[in-house]
Formats: C-alpha cells, sequence, structure tokens
C-alpha cells in the first residue's frame, strides 16, 4: 500500500490521558521524587548563592527544624497553627468555595481573643475566660467568613476577591484596635498581655505549655475527616461543590449549605486565631497571621480535603521554613532566601499533581 | 551579674533584630556588633543574629533558642520584643539580657535584664540646627518669607521615643530660625517606604520646606528630592538617595553600647540597668554634610553647638527655649519622677528611653 | 475500480482506561452522501468522530481523507482537511456574537471588519436556506438558533465533510425537518455528512447509506433504502427486539394533583405559564405536548416547586380526603409528599447528576437525608445502583465509576432510573429519552407503563408525537404557557395534537 | 486649591503602578488564567529592572541614561515573563490549580525581590546606598515644556514616560481585545477553551503568550515603582499590597482595561485620601487605609447584583483545559 503523509502531520510522540485510579504507593513515590528534585534545585540555588557544601545546607535545614526539643515543639505548635487553618479551609474549598480570607479570619478571631483577654481577665474566673475566647473566637472568624458568602449566597458575588479584600479589611481592624491597646501608647505594640497572671492563657499540662492546642487541632481535625467524608452535611457539602444546579435540582438548599459550611470554615479559622494568641503569641499584631492563612490554602489544595494528609502537608512546609531561616542565620543569607526556597518546593509539588492525576504514553507505532 | 568574667574567645552572642540589613535601623545595629566583634576580635561562630523577627512570640523563641545555643549575652532591638525578652530572661538567669529602647528592665525585678538607649536627641537637634540655617539661607535668598519657614516631619508613631526626637530636632531649627514652626504627619509603621513617601509629599503639598524624618526607609528623602525640597534624614547618609536635597541625618553607633555590654561580660561587671551616651561617648552623630546643599558656615555652627552639648553648656530641652499653650513649664512629673529642674528637662537620665513626651508651641501634632 | 471516499477509517481504536471505546472500527463516507452512523448508547459513535474532528488521538489505525493518510492532531488539523463537527454539546462561546463565533480561529486581517463577515454570513445563509441574525449574540439565542450557528461555522471555514451529532435530540420535530432540508441542499452542493441520531425514522428518511456500530465494533454498512426500522434495531442490538408499547387500560384512577389558574413569571417578568388548568390522575400517563418554550418545562418546575408560582393554587391529594396546598412549597417538602421530577436538561449533565461522582453517590442524591442518623448510609444506593446498572443495561465499568464519563444516553438511564426507584406519588419525567437509542427508550416506556400500573401518576413532557399517542392515556397540550386542549390519548389524532399546539386562543401570549 | 492639584497628581503617580499590574492581569484573565501571583510577579520585574541599571551603572564609566532605561526594561520585563512562565508551565501544561500556583508565586516572586535587594543593597555599601540616579533621571523626566504650564501642567504633564506608557497600554489592549482577530480568539479561550479548541484556535500557545506577556505588563508595574516613584532603589516589601490591589483593579474595571485608568486613579487617590483630609486622629487613619479594599468590595457586590453577562468575569476563569476531558 502506498503510504503518503500528510505533510503538516506528524505522529505525536506523547499522548497524555487522565488515570482513572492511581496506587497510594505510586502517589507517594511521586510527591516523594518532587521534593528530592526540588530540594536538589534549592541547594543548587542556594549553594549558588553562598558557595557551600549542599550537605551542610540538609543538616542546617533538620537542624533548623528538629535541632532540640524547643525547635521539635515549635515546629510542632506552627505546624499545628497551619494545620488548623487548612482543616478549616477543607470544607469550604470542597465546596469550591475560594476562602482566600482565612488571614483575615484568624486574624479576627485573634482580635476578639485579645479583647477578652484585656477586658475580661479581672471580671471572669480563668476557665470562663479561655471558654469565652474560644468561642468569641469561633463567632469572630464565623462572621467575617459569612460576609462574602452572604453575597455569595444570594447574588453570587465572586468569594475568590471578596474573602481576600477581607484580609486587608480585618488587618486595618487590627491596626485599629492596637491604636487602643497599645503599651506605652504610641508604641504600636500590645506586649504580653497578662503577663503577670497568665489569665486567658492555655495553661501548660505537664510542663508542656503546647497541649491544649495538641488536643484541639487534634481533636477538630479527626472531626473534620469525619463530616466531610461520612455526614450527610459532608455529602451536601460535595454535591453543591461540583454542581450548584444539581444541588438545587435534589432539593439541596444551595445558600444555607453555603452559609453553613463556610461559617465553620470561618469559626475553625477563627479558632486558630485563638490558638495563637491564647496557646503562643500571647500578644495581637497584624503579623500575627502572618501568611499562615495563604499557606493553608496550599496545604489545604494539596491534601485534596483530607485533612490527616493535610498534617503531613503542614508539617513538611513548617519543617521546611525552619530549616530555611536556620540556613539563613547560619550563612548569613538574607532571611527572604527562604521564601525562595519554599516558593520552589511548592512548585514542584503542585507540579508533580500532574503525574498523579494523568499519565503520559508513547505512542505506539 | 557575674564576679568572674568570660574570656572573650568563650563567649558568645545572641542578637535579635526586627528587620535585616535592608532596613536602616537594623542595618545600624548589625554595623554596631560588627564593631565590638571587631574590638574584642570575636570569631563570627561566636555572633549569632536572627533577623526579621516580630514582636511576638517568635521573639521569645528565638531568645530561648540563642540561650539554648549556649549565648551569655542576647542583644533585642525592637520595642515591642521587651516582653518575650522579660519572659526570657525570667527562665534564663544565668544569661544577659539587652534591651534597646524599652523602659521595662528596672521595674521588671530581673538581675538580668537591662535596657540601653542613645541620647539621639542630641544629634537630632545638632541636625534641626543644619535645617535651621538653611532655613536662614531660604528666607534670605527671598525663596520663602520667615512665616513660610515651616518644617514637616515624617514620624512613625506618636510616642515619647518620636516626640522626643522632633522636639529636639525643632528646638536645633528654631536657635538658628526663630520664626520656623513644624507640622508632625505619622506613617504607624516603623519602616514603609511608600507611607514615608506619600507622607512627606503631603507634607510639602501642605507649605512644608524642609522635611524630617523619624522612620527607617528611604521614601522621605525619595520625595524631598524629587520635590527640590531640603531634608534631614535618620539612621543613614541619604546624600545617595536625595543628591541635592539630604543636609545631613542624625544617626546613633551602636557599637560603643555593644563593645561596652560585652566589656562587662569580660570583666565580670555588672551591666548597667539603663545606659545611655551621646554625642560626648560619640554614640550619636550626625552624618558628613552635604556640601552642595548645606547653608554656607553650617560645619562652624555645627561643631559649636556639638561642643556646647558635650561640655553640658547647651541643654537641649532648656525650659527657656520652648512653651506649652504661650507658657513656660516649670514642672513635669511622670510615673512619680520630676523631669524638670535646673532649667531643663532631664531628658533619659531617669531611664535610658526617652520620656519626652510634650507637644510644644510651634509643633502641630496630633495625638489621640 | 477503486473509487476515492470523502473519508476513510482503517482499524481504528480507542481506549479510555479500562473501557474500549473503539476497537478496529473501519468506516467510508463517499463524497456527496448523507451516512448515518447508528448505535446504541455508548457504542463509541461520538468517540470515533471526536478522532475525525480532532478531539481524541486513536491509539490505533489510520485516517484517510481524499484517499490520502492523514494524522489528525488538533480540530485545526481537522478544519485545514475540510472537516468539520457539530457536537452534541454545542462547542460556542455565549457571550459573542453569532458573528463572531463563526470567525473565531480563522486566518485573516487582524483588524476586524464585522461588516463584511455579516454580509458573508447572510449570504451563506440564503444560499442553504437558513435564517440568522449575525449580531445576535449566543445566550440571547434559542437551541435551534445556536444549532443554526453551528452549522454555518462549519460551512463558513469551507468544510466539505460535515459531522453532526444527535442534532435532533434537543430540536422539535419541525426544527428537525427544517434542519433536514438543509442537509439535503449541502449534499447536492458536494458536501459529505455524518450524521449520528437515535430517531430511526429521521435515518430512513435523510440518509443514503446506514453504518452500524454495536459496543464500540464495527458492524455494517447498509444501504438506505434496503433498511427498515426493524432491520436496523437488530443490528445495533444484535438480536430481534420487539418494538411496541403497550397501554394497559387505568385501573381505578384516584385524584392526585389539581391546578387552578397557575401562572409563573421569569426574572423578566414575562409569562411563562397563563392561567393553567390541569388534573392528573394516580394510575394513569398524562402526556404533555407543546413546541419548545411553550411552557412544558415550567409547568413540571412549578409543580415540584423548582419555580416560583405568582398566581393560582397546586392541590396535591397524598390520599383520598386528604389535601395539601404545594404551591411555592419548598422543594425538599414536595420531594418528602412523593412528587418526583425527573428532567432530563439539554445538556444533560447540568441538572440532576453530579458528574464526578460515581453511581451510587449520585443515587444517594435524592434519599441521602432518609433516616435521623446525621451520617450517611451508602450501601442501600449502592445496591440500588448496581440493580438500575442492570436492569437498564447501563455501559459503564462499574457504579464506582464517575457518571460524567459514560456516554451521553447511559449518563440519562441512570438519572431516570433513580427517580422511577424512589417509587413516587406522582413522577414527572420531560424529555425522558432524549438521546437516548430505540431499544433503551422502549425499555423506559415501559418503565413508565410499570409504574401506572402501581398506580403512580405519571406526567410526561415527549416530543415525539407518536410515542405519545401510543403511550400516554391523556394528553395535554400547551401553547405559549396556555393549556390549548386536553385529548383523550387513544382517540386523538397527531393533526388534532399539532393545531392545539400553535393555537393562541385567548389572544395569547406574546413572546416578543 | 494648590494642595488638591497635588492630590490628584499624587493619586495618579500611585494609580499607574497598579494600573500595570491590572492590565496585565486583565490580558491574563482573558485567557482564562486567575493569576494571583501578580504580586510576586511585580516584585520581581521591579528587582530585575534595578539590577540590571545597577550592574550597567557600576560596570560602565559614564552611564548613559537611556542605555540603563533600556536594559533595565527589558530585564524587568523579561524576568517579569520568567514568572509568567512558571506559572503558565504550572497551571497550562501540567493543569496545577490556579490560585494555589499564584499564591506559591506570589511566595516566591516576593522572597525574590526582596532577597535580590538585598544582595545588591550589601554590594552597594549598605542600606538606601543603592542608587541607579542616572538611569532613574531617564524614567523620572518630565515632557520639558509641558510640565510648566500651571495646573493642567501638573495634572497632566508632570510624570514619566511610564505612566504615559501604561495609559497608551491601556488603550492598545481595548483595541486589541475588541477589535482584532487575535483579540477575539484570545477571549473565546477564556470564556471556552474547548470552543476555542474546537474552532482550531492554538489554546495552550494563546494561554502561554496572554499570561507570560500579560506578567511582563504587570513587572513593569514594578519597574515603574522601583525606578520612578522610588527614584532607582530598593526597599524590603517595597510595594506593600498594591499587587493585590491590582488584582481588584481588574473586577473593579470589570475587566476592561479602559475602566482600569480611571479605576487605577481612584485606587491611588483612595490609598493616600486619608493624608490629605486634615484633623485626622491615628486610629480613624487606619479606618481610611481599609477604603480601596471596602470600595473594591462594594465594586464587587455591585457588579453581582447587575447580573450583565459582559461584565462577569471569563466563564473559563480557573479553571485548567484538557481536551479529552468529558
Ligand atoms: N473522555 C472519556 N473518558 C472516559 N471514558 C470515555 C470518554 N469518552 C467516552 N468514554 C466511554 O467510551 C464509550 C463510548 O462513548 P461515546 O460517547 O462514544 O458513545 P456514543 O455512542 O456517542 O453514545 P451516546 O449515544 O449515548 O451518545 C462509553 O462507554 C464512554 O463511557
Ligand atoms: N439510602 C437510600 N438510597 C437510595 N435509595 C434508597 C435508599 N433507601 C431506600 N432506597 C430505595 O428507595 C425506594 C423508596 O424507599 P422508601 O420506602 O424509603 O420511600 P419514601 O419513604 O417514600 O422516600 P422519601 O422519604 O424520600 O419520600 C426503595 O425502593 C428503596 O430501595
Ligand atoms: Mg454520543
Ligand atoms: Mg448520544
Amino acid at each position: 500500500m502506498r503510504r503518503e503523509a500528510f505533510p503538516m502531520n506528524k505522529e505525536p510522540m506523547f499522548h497524555m490521558s487522565k488515570r482513572e485510579s492511581i496506587t497510594l504507593g505510586k502517589r507517594i513515590m511521586i510527591y516523594v521524587a518532587a521534593i528530592l528534585l526540588a530540594l536538589i534545585v534549592c541547594a543548587a540555588v542556594i549553594v549558588g548563592l553562598v558557595h557551600m557544601n549542599p550537605l551542610g545546607v540538609y543538616k542546617a535545614i533538620f537542624d533548623g527544624a528538629l535541632g532540640s526539643s524547643r525547635r521539635i515543639w515549635i515546629t510542632i505548635r506552627d505546624t499545628l497553627v497551619l494545620l488548623c487553618i487548612a482543616v478549616g479551609l477543607a470544607p469550604a474549598f470542597k465546596m469550591r468555595f475560594w476562602n482566600i480570607g482565612a488571614e483575615g479570619q484568624v486574624l479576627i478571631g485573634g482580635v476578639v481573643s485579645a479583647a477578652c483577654m484585656i477586658y475580661l481577665s479581672d471580671k471572669v474566673p480563668n476557665v470562663v475566660l479561655i471558654l469565652l475566647m474560644l468561642a468569641g473566637s469561633a463567632i469572630g472568624g464565623l462572621i467575617w467568613g459569612l460576609i462574602p458568602t452572604f453575597f455569595k449566597a444570594h447574588w453570587n458575588t465572586n468569594e475568590t476577591l471578596f474573602t481576600l479584600m477581607m484580609n486587608y479589611v480585618a488587618m486595618q481592624v487590627v491596626t485599629f484596635c492596637i491604636c487602643f491597646w497599645e503599651n506605652p501608647k504610641g508604641s504600636n505594640s500590645v506586649g504580653i498581655i497578662n503577663q503577670a497572671t497568665q489569665a486567658g492563657w492555655l495553661p501548660s499540662v505537664a510542663g508542656n505549655a503546647y497541649f491544649w492546642n495538641v488536643v484541639i487541632v487534634t481533636i477538630l481535625t479527626v472531626a473534620m475527616f469525619i463530616y466531610l467524608k461520612y455526614s450527610k452535611q459532608g455529602y451536601e457539602v460535595a454535591v453543591v461543590g461540583e454542581s450548584d444546579s444539581t444541588a438545587r435540582y435534589a432539593g439541596i438548599n444551595v445558600s444555607k449549605v453555603m452559609l453553613r459550611t463556610m461559617a465553620i470554615s470561618g469559626a475553625i479559622c477563627g479558632i486558630a486565631g485563638f490558638i495563637l494568641v491564647s496557646g503562643s503569641a500571647h500578644t495581637i499584631s497584624t503579623s500575627t497571621a502572618n501568611g499562615r492563612g495563604f499557606t493553608a490554602i496550599i496545604v489545604a489544595w494539596m491534601a485534596k480535603f483530607n485533612t490527616f494528609i493535610m498534617i503531613l502537608i503542614a508539617f513538611g512546609l513548617v519543617f521546611m521554613e525552619k530549616g530555611a531561616t536556620q540556613i539563613a542565620s547560619q550563612y548569613g543569607l538574607n532571611e527572604n532566601a527562604s521564601s525562595i526556597m519554599l516558593g520552589i518546593i511548592l512548585f514542584f509539588l503542585l507540579g508533580a499533581e500532574f503525574f498523579i492525576n494523568y499519565k503520559i504514553e508513547r505512542n505506539r507505532k | 551579674a557575674d564576679a568572674e568574667g568570660i574570656a572573650a574567645e568563650n563567649l558568645k552572642v545572641g542578637a535579635i533584630y526586627i528587620g535585616d540589613e535592608n532596613e536602616g535601623y537594623t542595618a545600624a545595629h548589625m554595623a554596631g556588633i560588627d564593631e565590638m566583634m571587631e574590638t574584642f576580635g570575636l570569631e563570627e561562630s561566636q555572633v549569632i543574629e536572627k533577623t526579621l523577627i516580630g514582636e511576638d512570640e517568635t521573639c521569645y523563641d528565638a531568645a530561648a533558642d540563642l540561650a539554648d545555643q549556649g549565648c551569655q549575652i542576647i542583644f533585642g532591638t525592637s520595642f515591642g520584643h521587651e516582653t518575650y525578652l522579660i519572659q526570657a530572661a525570667g527562665e534564663f538567669p544565668d544569661v544577659q539580657f539587652c534591651h534597646a529602647t524599652g523602659y521595662q528592665a528596672a521595674s521588671s525585678g530581673l538581675d538580668n535584664m537591662h535596657n540601653y538607649f542613645d541620647n539621639i536627641y542630641e544629634a537630632r537637634y545638632v541636625s534641626g540646627v543644619v535645617a535651621g540655617m538653611k532655613l536662614n539661607e531660604m528666607i534670605e535668598n527671598g525663596d520663602i518669607t520667615e512665616e513660610q519657614a515651616r518644617i514637616g516631619y515624617v514620624g512613625a508613631y506618636p510616642y515619647a521615643e518620636v516626640i522626643s526626637g522632633f522636639t529636639s530636632f525643632y528646638l536645633g531649627a528654631k536657635s538658628q530660625c526663630p520664626s520656623v514652626t513644624m507640622e508632625v504627619k505619622y506613617t504607624n509603621s516603623w519602616a514603609s517606604f511608600d507611607l514615608e513617601k506619600e507622607c512627606a509629599e503631603a507634607l510639602i503639598a501642605d507649605g512644608c520646606v524642609l522635611i524630617g524624618q523619624h522612620a527607617d526607609t528611604t521614601g522621605a528623602p525619595t520625595a524631598a528630592q524629587a520635590a527640590g525640597v531640603p531634608c534631614v534624614g535618620y539612621n543613614v547618609d541619604m546624600i545617595e538617595t536625595a543628591p541635592d536635597s539630604a543636609l545631613t541625618s542624625s544617626s546613633n553607633n551602636w557599637g560603643v553600647y555593644y563593645t561596652y555590654a560585652v566589656q562587662c561580660m569580660i570583666d565580670g561587671t555588672e551591666i548597667e540597668k539603663d545606659w545611655t551616651a551621646g554625642l560626648k561617648d560619640g554614640a550619636v552623630l550626625i552624618t558628613p554634610l552635604n556640601e552642595k546643599a548645606v547653608a554656607e558656615g553650617t560645619q562652624e555652627v555645627v561643631d559649636e553647638v556639638e561642643s556646647q552639648i558635650e561640655d553640658g553648656s547647651l541643654h537641649v530641652f532648656d525650659t527657656a527655649t520652648w512653651t506649652v499653650d504661650g507658657k513656660t513649664l516649670d514642672t513635669y512629673e511622670k510615673n512619680g519622677i520630676e523631669y524638670i529642674s535646673d532649667g531643663y528637662f532631664h531628658e533619659s537620665e531617669y531611664g535610658s528611653a526617652p520620656a519626652f513626651d510634650i507637644i510644644i508651641d510651634g509643633i502641630d501634632s496630633i495625638v489621640e | 475500480m477503486e473509487q476515492t471516499y470523502a473519508i476513510e477509517l482503517h482499524n481504528i481504536t480507542k481506549r479510555f482506561g479500562s473501557v474500549t471505546a473503539n476497537e478496529k472500527v473501519d468506516l467510508e463516507v463517499k463524497k456527496g452522501e448523507i451516512l448515518c452512523l447508528l448505535g446504541e448508547n455508548g457504542s463509541g459513535k461520538t468517540t470515533l468522530m471526536n478522532m475525525i474532528s480532532g478531539i481524541y488521538y486513536p491509539d490505533e489505525g489510520m485516517i484517510k481523507v481524499d484517499g490520502r493518510e492523514v494524522r489528525i492532531r488538533s480540530p485545526k488539523d481537522s478544519f485545514d482537511l475540510g472537516i468539520g463537527m457539530v457536537h452534541q454539546h454545542f462547542k460556542l462561546v455565549d457571550i459573542l456574537t453569532a458573528a463572531e463565533n463563526i470567525i473565531l480561529g480563522l486566518p485573516g486581517k487582524q483588524i476586524l471588519n464585522m461588516k463584511q463577515v455579516n454580509k458573508e454570513i447572510l449570504e451563506l445563509a440564503v444560499k442553504y436556506g437558513f435564517e440568522i441574525d449575525p449580531k445576535k449574540k449566543i445566550y440571547q439565542m434559542s437551541v435551534s438558533e445556536k444549532q443554526t450557528v453551528e452549522i454555518i461555522k462549519l460551512l463558513y471555514r469551507g468544510a466539505r465533510i460535515l459531522i453532526l451529532d444527535e442534532p435532533t435530540a434537543v430540536l422539535t420535530p419541525q426544527e428537525a425537518d427544517r434542519l433536514f432540508e438543509v442537509l439535503k441542499n449541502m449534499k447536492k452542493d458536494g458536501c459529505s455528512i455524518i450524521l449520528i441520531t437515535h430517531k430511526l425514522h429521521e435515518v430512513l428518511s435523510v440518509s443514503d447509506r446506514v453504518s452500524i456500530l454495536r459496543k464500540g465494533l464495527y458492524i455494517d454498512t447498509v444501504k438506505t433504502s434496503e433498511a427498515t426500522v426493524e432491520s436496523l434495531t437488530e443490528m445495533m442490538v444484535g438480536a430481534k427486539v420487539e418494538l411496541n408499547i403497550d397501554r394497559p387500560e387505568p385501573v381505578n384512577p384516584v385524584k392526585r394533583l389539581e391546578l387552578k389558574n397557575v401562572t409563573c413569571k421569569d426574572i423578566n417578568e414575562v409569562v411563562t405559564l397563563d392561567h393553567a388548568d390541569l388534573t392528573v390522575y394516580g394510575g394513569e400517563i398524562l402526556g404533555i405536548a407543546g413546541i419548545s418554550g411553550g411552557g412544558q418545562k415550567e409547568l413540571l418546575e412549578a409543580i415540584a416547586g423548582l419555580q416560583p408560582v405568582s398566581e393560582g393554587s397546586i392541590t396535591f391529594y397524598p390520599e383520598e380526603n386528604q389535601s395539601k396546598e404545594i404551591a411555592n412549597l419548598d422543594v425538599a417538602d414536595i420531594r418528602a409528599l412523593g412528587v418526583r421530577l425527573a428532567f432530563v436538561p439539554e445538556d444533560r449533565l447540568g441538572m440532576g447528576l453530579v458528574g464526578s461522582m460515581d453511581m451510587t453517590d449520585n443515587i444517594m442524591l435524592r434519599s441521602y437525608q432518609r433516616g435521623k442518623s446525621n451520617f450517611l448510609d451508602r450501601k442501600t444506593p449502592g445496591e440500588l445502583a448496581q440493580k438500575i446498572k442492570d436492569q437498564l443495561e447501563i455501559v459503564t465499568p462499574s457504579i464506582s465509576a464517575p457518571v460524567g464519563q459514560m456516554s451521553g444516553g447511559n449518563v440519562q438511564k441512570v438519572l431516570v432510573g433513580r427517580e422511577i426507584a424512589q417509587k413516587p406519588k406522582v413522577l414527572m419525567v420531560a424529555y425522558p429519552t432524549r438521546g437516548i437509542d430505540i431499544n433503551s427508550s422502549y425499555a423506559i416506556y415501559n418503565l413508565l407503563n410499570e409504574q401506572k400500573k402501581k398506580g403512580v401518576a405519571v406526567i410526561c413532557v415527549i416530543e415525539d408525537l407518536d410515542v405519545l399517542l401510543e403511550l400516554c392515556d391523556r394528553i395535554a397540550v400547551l401553547c405559549g404557557g396556555q393549556i390549548t386542549g386536553v385529548l383523550d390519548g387513544r382517540t386523538a389524532k397527531k393533526d388534532e395534537v399539532g393545531v392545539l399546539m400553535t393555537k393562541h386562543e385567548k389572544g395569547g401570549v406574546s413572546h416578543e | 486649591m494648590g494642595t488638591i492639584i497635588i492630590f490628584i497628581q499624587k493619586a495618579i503617580v500611585q494609580g499607574m503602578g497598579i494600573l500595570f499590574g491590572a492590565e496585565g492581569e486583565i490580558l491574563t484573565e482573558k485567557s482564562g488564567n486567575l493569576n494571583l501571583g501578580i504580586p510576586g510577579i511585580m516584585y520581581m520585574g521591579g528587582i530585575a529592572g534595578l539590577m540590571g541599571a545597577f550592574f550597567y551603572e557600576k560596570g560602565t564609566e559614564n552611564p548613559n541614561a537611556f542605555v540603563g532605561m533600556l536594559i533595565s526594561l527589558i530585564c524587568a520585563f523579561l524576568c517579569a515573563m520568567l514568572g509568567g512562565l512558571i506559572y503558565s508551565i504550572l497551571t497550562i501544561t501540567l493543569r496545577a490549580n490556579q490560585n494555589v500556583t499564584g499564591l506559591a508565586l506570589t511566595t516566591f516572586g516576593t522572597g525574590f525581590g526582596n532577597f535580590f535587594g538585598g544582595s545588591i543593597s550589601k554590594l552597594a555599601g549598605g542600606v538606601g546606598q543603592i542608587s541607579v540616579s542616572t538611569t532613574a533621571s531617564a524614567y523620572q523626566a518630565k515632557i520639558p515644556g509641558l510640565s510648566k504650564i500651571p495646573v493642567i501642567g501638573s495634572i497632566f504633564f508632570s510624570y514619566g514616560f511610564l505612566t504615559y506608557v501604561a495609559l497608551l497600554l491601556a488603550i492598545l489592549l481595548s483595541f486589541f481585545l475588541f477589535r482584532t482577530r487575535n483579540g477575539l480568539n484570545l477571549r473565546a479561550v477564556g470564556e471556552n477553551p474547548g470552543t476555542a479548541d474546537a474552532a482550531g484556535i492554538n489554546v495552550s500557545k494563546y494561554k502561554y503568550l496572554a499570561t507570560c506577556i500579560g506578567a511582563g505588563i504587570a513587572g513593569l508595574g514594578g519597574l515603574y515603582f522601583v525606578m520612578e516613584y522610588s527614584g532607582g532603589t530598593w526597599t524590603d516589601n517595597g510595594f506593600g499590597d498594591r499587587g493585590w490591589l491590582a488584582v481588584a483593579l481588574v473586577i473593579f474595571a470589570m475587566w476592561k482595561p479602559i475602566n482600569a485608568i480611571w479605576g487605577s486613579i481612584l485606587f491611588g487617590a483612595l490609598y493616600i485620601l486619608y493624608l490629605y483630609i486634615p484633623g485626622l486622629g491615628r486610629s480613624t487613619q487606619e479606618i481610611f487605609k481599609a477604603l480601596p479594599y471596602v470600595v473594591t468590595i462594594i465594586v464587587l457586590v455591585f457588579i453581582s447584583f447587575r447580573k450583565k453577562k459582559e461584565d462577569q468575569p471569563p466563564e473559563g476563569l480557573g479553571q485548567a483545559y484538557f481536551r479529552e476531558e468529558r
């Protein structure tokens, strides 16, 4: 048979298709490969910048994150906060509600906690105070989350940008409050609140200051997993997320589900603010959330709403961040290098998802 | 604290900075640490510096981590670091904690907690003199009238450190140009380039003909240069940024303190609770005058004023030179301390942190 | 003698994961002919056409155009070869005008001259007998207008081989007839046309030859003149099938629903349902006829609570001597009473199903709220899903595969199967066989009859009047939002219904 | 009176940097990519431009302002495009989630800017010592005669050339999107990539180009802040939240570049308004500083009320496209 190929048409070399499923082992392998690649690139960058032994770099990273029991606990503490926010974001994202506003919700939760500590510490017993702070911060975050949701539910207002803007409004709210709480006047610094009485601080248990942080976040993580996977409400969240019109048609009250879900999301983010203020910082400032609300988005997304996988990812990110900080301080590198490294790692992890969702085959023939 | 000193080669020093080398205030502290290291011949590995540490639990983390790593003396540089350092000081009684700009060391009841601050108001007064002479030149040249001699001041926050700073600057200017007035605007931030620039621009728009600053970036000089208005900087030499406008900057030499404190460690002597030092000790200074911009004869007057301050014949806050609501103040009590005596306000004598927080006549400033 | 075909496929195979959509398929299309492609749902028709139009790339096999072997890697390659496809789901940009959609992706002068383009489009429309307003935006268009745009788009870029995937599934019979006129004009002009449809009478009336696929395999090609409905069905299914609908007499009908003066308005305050009066009985099938936009959808949605009722009442009789007003009640409350709606929208997946979820989770959509527990029961719906899959012969690798990956017709079987499984008191189905192959269509008609025998009040909207007349006990005809008549299904004539469908009795509701 | 003129002038100065960012983002979003990395990309553009000029001025005896300007312009554009390219590879080829990728890019870009800002600051000998005044003078040069005209001169002609580039770009972009064939194709890609693909448009190519060029344009916003606004120096986090304001401005402008012009000036005005209202206390000032964000929210709500189809975001915004997806 005579073959006369069309000049413009060459056979494509590769062909990609969507995977139907992937084994856990393969999935983990892909992620591990991505992290290794990322580390190699990071090391290359660092070596390029400071001309030092890459092995020393890795040791420094490990040292920075887990080098002493204090560092281990700091890493755990920061992981918990990041995890808590990511857990809060999970239901929202599962509903395809782009809550970029965690940063603001955390801040508002923090402000409410701080306000309780400042105004109520001498009026109520400590246990009551802490419970009030917990509830108050949850309600604060909830309200901050519900404002954009209300508009989304009724007029389909774009939530990505609404929540983003709410972050900055929250930031100004904090600055506004600081004008009244600062000590001394005009210093813009609130300082440790109730340093002497420790009123409103999550108490240490058996010498461990972060016992309650662990307890609260663990409960939230497990509860959220069950909620999303096995509860009827969790199922509704998934349906609304997949198709608004189908949900309506199935008799799901979409606005209600949206508001309910974001109330939960906002409240948990608010609680993260409480954990920050009551469980570690004992103060409030505009940097209380410190970008964690944004990093948590990445955590929640990469874990695909599985709160247990979030633990790993949150830990991984905090680990790298602490490690990078250590490199910076050890080798006199500017601290901002850690953002660059974090960015590179995230790029690789995000890119790795492709190989989990798709497979590439060489075309036969 | 110890009667016995620590040999220089066994010393380990920690420093906690709010910013990094890109930010003027921190850069000045870093330079001071470097000077101290050179003085004692310390190795790089003997000094651990932590940059970009916020005014929250990360400061405590950093302090505790430095102590864990064996630092015997730890410096913290930002005002908001103080409570966290006190927390760490309570936990590590064998480590000396020194905090710049703070005021709580004495009242903390902790032996190992110290405050330090330079008498920057002295340098600000001198830089005010430079500004006042420039204003005089402008009046003489007919660029402005006497009434138009108005200084715009970009402040960070309305609190004592800033108020003390701009008042001394104003008094310096007034000592040369009696008709001068001043308007202060706050950025609500220690270091924010754009806010400082906008703030300076708004002041210039409001009729200010010279810009001073107490905030840490080059924002104000940038605005001044663009508007063709003379300016006086802070922390660093601004001539690169504003080659035609920058007159001089008031600046700190923190090396004086760091050398002092580390010397105490070596000698095994007590570090002062509230340390201050000024022009006389070389702890504060003004950067070299910009010959292109300053009025003629400025250097001579500056030298003269400096020597007067150093020998104590000139008091910056001499009550004869300023009034409040048209009246001369002869008493000012704060926290149970009488600050005014012998005809002047005793700045930084009862505590290292500045205490002067009075808005005097001639200065427009909103304090909430 | 070797004849050059417009397009030839040899040995084409395409797999999606574990699904083999096409296996070693051969197909030839002559120049100037209309070839129908026939096959059950999921037999691989759309997939095969997508490979000609560059959406998919075949795993194996060869494609020849005008006798030359070609590689079609993208829609652009396909265009360059003069091939154009109208997809089952339209490929149009909503906010652009018809003309803008038509010139999309074409080479030419950078700066657009829309006047010139509009003129050319109108010329083309006149040539083939279309009606089109080039300046109208797509989102303001009806389905058939959109389809017109799709076809002109192909003609405008000089396509000589046209593929139409189920173009008539969403058209009214009148619109379909108009389309066929156009296709015949194009054929006269020398174009080759591949037409996919499940409506055998269309196959018999317009095509020259028919090719048949079954479960991804190529079966045969026959001349239309030698084929009958029965012979084609047999080839498709692979066995002889009975093609008739029985119509048992209603036993002991009880009043279930009563609509009085029901009026609905859309968001622009235009009346869509105009003082409708209707009574529905359990144990009978009530058909609804009407041209598209006549208010059928609104009628069903008003009953289901999906459409606000601005005037009138809808009374539901759960038992004898019990009554409940359900107008404007909450969707979920109405559902709880046993009133079910299975609406098959034009884009199928848009309503009723969640594409990325599997069959079990989709089945659950209707029943998950059952029970007091806050947690889900996945077992019962899983069993039900398996049952529906077997009963309706749904083609899917498993009940845990996402329904979005199923073929159009199979998706729909899931939808209808689920509603029927809920044992409703009132079952409303709209376009239940839209895009469903003939064999499955009859399966669905039989399911409806079973429901009727169980005493369910069945309301169905079906466009095919022949089916309506064969299946329903009574037929209510809608026109312009008004009910223009209710006929007895056993005695009514087709033209009688036709007249009522276009009758504006009370002066009518104008749609402009 | 004088104050008002200066206020308007400063509002415009503030607005132009945001305008570049918004223009870049409009182009990007029109291709269906929501690039939340714009804030980071602006930093990348800014620092690269500054570094280009810095090394040029350091390495040359008598640096020429025009050459410095060209070098910095090219460096800024290319480096910002690199940011866009990272985003494109991840979201277009590897189909990573757009929002998450964008946020990661912002982290990366901001760190990138501050890190290298710090590095050259060290090279230059300390804080505030980086100065590329020769190059900056090219950016800051005003139109000679016209800028001297009272009132009109200061409102319309007292800016460096980048301001006019920004304005011209808005007009060109508008023309491109709504009057040209490629613009039409691009809009189709953003609205419905499947349709565009079926119409023979190379979806990936359009997305790549729009995203990378969009990033380049946004990078000019960074350059503007570094050169014209800051006079050729670097400060950490010097542009603050303006990158986000640029993203907000896109919505404010309803994806129309011409609207972005006056939108950017309004944003600029709101950004500095508190400084020009006499007698504001410190806490009240803080409330005023929230204005640009609050106004964006109000606009967002307002356009969602109107539900006009033409004012909505591109329909395919935020979604990856895979041809074989069902
Ligand atoms: N992109 C895809 N991913 C996974 N499976 C697919 C995809 N496209 C088609 N299939 C599968 O291939 C088979 C054939 O599908 P196709 O759409 O070609 O059928 P069809 O003959 O057009 O059916 P219908 O008449 O219902 O439209 C089906 O089993 C379907 O589930
Ligand atoms: N969880 C479930 N998911 C899906 N189908 C179910 C479920 N439970 C029962 N079914 C099926 O639904 C059908 C009707 O069940 P049931 O008798 O509970 O109806 P019902 O009470 O009228 O429903 P509803 O409460 O929704 O009005 C049965 O055929 C049963 O197989
Ligand atoms: Mg099909
Ligand atoms: Mg079909």
